[in-house]
């Protein structure tokens, strides 16, 4: 750490040279489906998007090759977040249970749609004060400051900046400049927050379907009144299948979607514990 | 005590030798003027100088005064200044630090509501560049940190203090734009409730995991 | 080719924010001018400075040209020396100095990054006290100064070597202080993609922010 002789390789990378639109974050690319296509958003096509991603996740990766360069996860698990963003929201339109909606279904729909709106137009504000920001320090940067600093003769009466500082003074000076760095944190807040937990909804899906064998998702959830509980239990259903404990099957485009229960009766436990404990941060 | 004239010889004179912005507060120390004194005498400097046309500003940046060349000479300052062009920021980073700007002091977590998005990397590259600082805990249980601009970033800007920032209400979206958002967000489902739901429970509206609509 | 008025505004700008005093020949490449006519104009603005009684002087030094206070404000300056400078800067210079001590070599955009303000003021101090020097450039293409402690440094704090520099062994940093001060030394944007960060974020020299699609 303090032999200067470590050799640093200074060399830099540039960013990746993107000429698809690439946006900030699902609020982002909601702004631009809504703003320039003019687009209802439950008319946007989920597999574009899904589409878009891939392309975009196949460019990125042959853009790293080849050279030194690594795939830059930061770029492509964001995008992955806006399209499963989206996807989650429109997957709430469709899921069964909308069409029970009653009155307060109805009001909470333009509560969630207001909520949104109200977002978006936050994010196209600072989207414009950001550039005026830019804009600023574009002038800005036209005009050099001077730090010339002292003339020779007022240098011998400048204070002796080192009087009294002795090495460990010094090594003190360095642990408090590094200190106060903030704690990283993992962020959720734009997840969505519920009081349904996708490990409980697991826990039920566990114990039901084993019994049942085969169910469609429709039936699995008629007896929920919220969406969200639908969406929720949607989302347990897709960690069992990632865990191999369900099979889901859809005939066509438009069909139902089918849940088999493929796990055996006796490791159900097991892998309940270890599955539920990957997913209970999905809680927010 | 000074007198005008001489206060003004030697504001410039200790500007000349300052290599950071000087506050009005310290040069009525040293000048035993009162500082509202030498605000008005540095705005007289100023506007002397862009008057008779000179190749330099007295600028106020970050709640002090320098000089600065004249922003109209860049090209010619640009060739003589070695260190090339500094990075410039993303979108992402430039939309967070506006957020930063306007709001602080906010958690990372309020931050990333506004954004929508997780902002941890575009924070850390804010915090790197000098641009956005941590100014304190919140008092909540969390004692999240609480983020806000450095006076570097008002240097960077060429702003004399945070209140020098375009007010934020210039950017509210017009209503031409409220309209094309409540347009886009209309919530499509609520009109055909119920209508054309078939008997055997399969989805009208689009397979889920295909392309509709 | 400049005319005589832009040129005598060019020839203040460019002092303006130099370090060092600038040769006419220097001036005279950068403004495609006559070294002679160079020497005229630094002449007449020298005479138009005292005749309007500035607080600051052309001055010939060294064989060039280079903005400094007058001598007879010189009181005034000796007290900003003292009284201003003085305990405002030790705090910020002595962190400075004990990066780049413990981190040499590195460029003035990471000791930025670490200390999160400006560092050109203070680390033009250390130089100028002798404390710091340049001592290589970036290999990347902006080319970046990198510093590092000198001798007189190492002699005014009774240390042999930099290996003698007090271990930071016993101070455990948790993981973030670590994360923090590796991202804010490694050498290239490697974890940052599309925030863009090279080594010599903290230029002075430019703008750094874009609002790029």
């Amino acid at each position: 750490m303090v032999d200067p002789s470590d050799e640093v390789n200074y060399t830099r990378v540039m960013p990746y040279e993107v000429s698809t639109p690439v946006f900030e974050g699902p609020f982002d690319l909601l702004l631009h489906l809504i703003m320039r296509e003019q687009v209802d958003l439950y008319e946007v096509s989920l597999s574009t998007i899904v589409d878009a991603y891939l392309v975009e996740l196949d460019r990125l990766v042959a853009a790293a090759e080849g050279t030194d360069e690594r795939l830059d996860l930061d770029v492509a698990t964001e995008f992955l977040l806006i399209a499963a963003t989206l996807i989650e929201l429109k997957a709430r339109r469709l899921l069964p249970g909308v069409h029970d909606a009653d009155l307060d279904d109805e009001l909470g729909l333009w509560e969630e749609r207001d909520l949104l709106l109200s977002k978006l137009l936050e994010c196209k504000t600072f989207k414009d004060a950001a550039r005026a920001l830019s804009q600023l320090s574009e002038e800005a940067s036209r005009s050099f400051p001077r730090t010339a600093g002292l003339e020779d003769p007022f240098l011998d009466l400048a204070p002796d900046l080192l009087a009294g500082v002795t090495a460990t003074r010094l090594r003190d000076a360095f642990l408090r400049a590094v200190a106060p760095k903030p704690v990283p944190t993992v962020d959720i807040s734009h997840l969505h927050v519920s009081a349904a937990s996708v490990g409980d909804a697991m826990e039920e899906l566990l114990d039901e379907l084993p019994r049942v064998g085969r169910i469609s998702f429709r039936r699995l959830t008629s007896g929920l009144v919220e969406r969200l509980e639908v969406v929720v239990r949607f989302l347990a259903l897709l960690e069992l299948f990632k865990q191999g404990l369900v099979d889901l099957d859809q005939a066509g485009s438009f069909a139902e979607l089918q849940v088999v229960w493929v796990g055996e009766d006796a490791e159900r436990r097991d892998l309940a514990q270890l599955a539920m404990a990957g997913v209970d941060a999905y809680d927010g | 005590m000074a007198d005008d004239a001489e206060a003004r010889r030697a504001i410039e004179a200790i500007l000349m030798v300052a290599d950071q912005p000087i506050e009005a507060q310290l040069l009525g120390e040293l000048l035993e003027l009162a500082p509202q004194r030498i605000e008005d005498l540095c705005t007289e400097l100023a506007s002397e100088y862009d008057v008779t046309g000179r190749g330099f500003i007295l600028a106020k940046v970050a709640g002090g005064y320098r000089y600065q060349s004249a922003p109209d000479l860049a090209g010619h300052v640009e060739r003589f200044v070695l260190e090339g062009q500094s990075a410039r920021l993303s979108a992402a980073a430039l939309e967070t630090l506006a957020i930063v700007a306007y709001k602080q002091p906010l958690s990372r977590g309020q931050i990333a509501a506004i954004r929508g998005v997780n902002v941890d990397g575009v924070l850390r590259t804010l915090q790197q560049r000098g641009f956005v600082t941590e100014v304190g805990r919140d008092t909540g249980p969390g004692q999240a940190a609480m983020f806000g601009t450095t006076s570097l970033f008002l240097e960077r800007l060429g702003l004399a203090g945070l209140g020098d920032l375009p007010p934020l209400g210039d950017f509210v979206p017009g209503p031409e734009v409220v309209e094309a958002l409540e347009q886009g967000l209309r919530p499509s489902g609520l009109d055909d409730l119920g209508d054309d739901e078939p008997a055997d429970g399969g989805s009208p509206d689009a397979g889920l995991l295909d392309g509709g609509p």
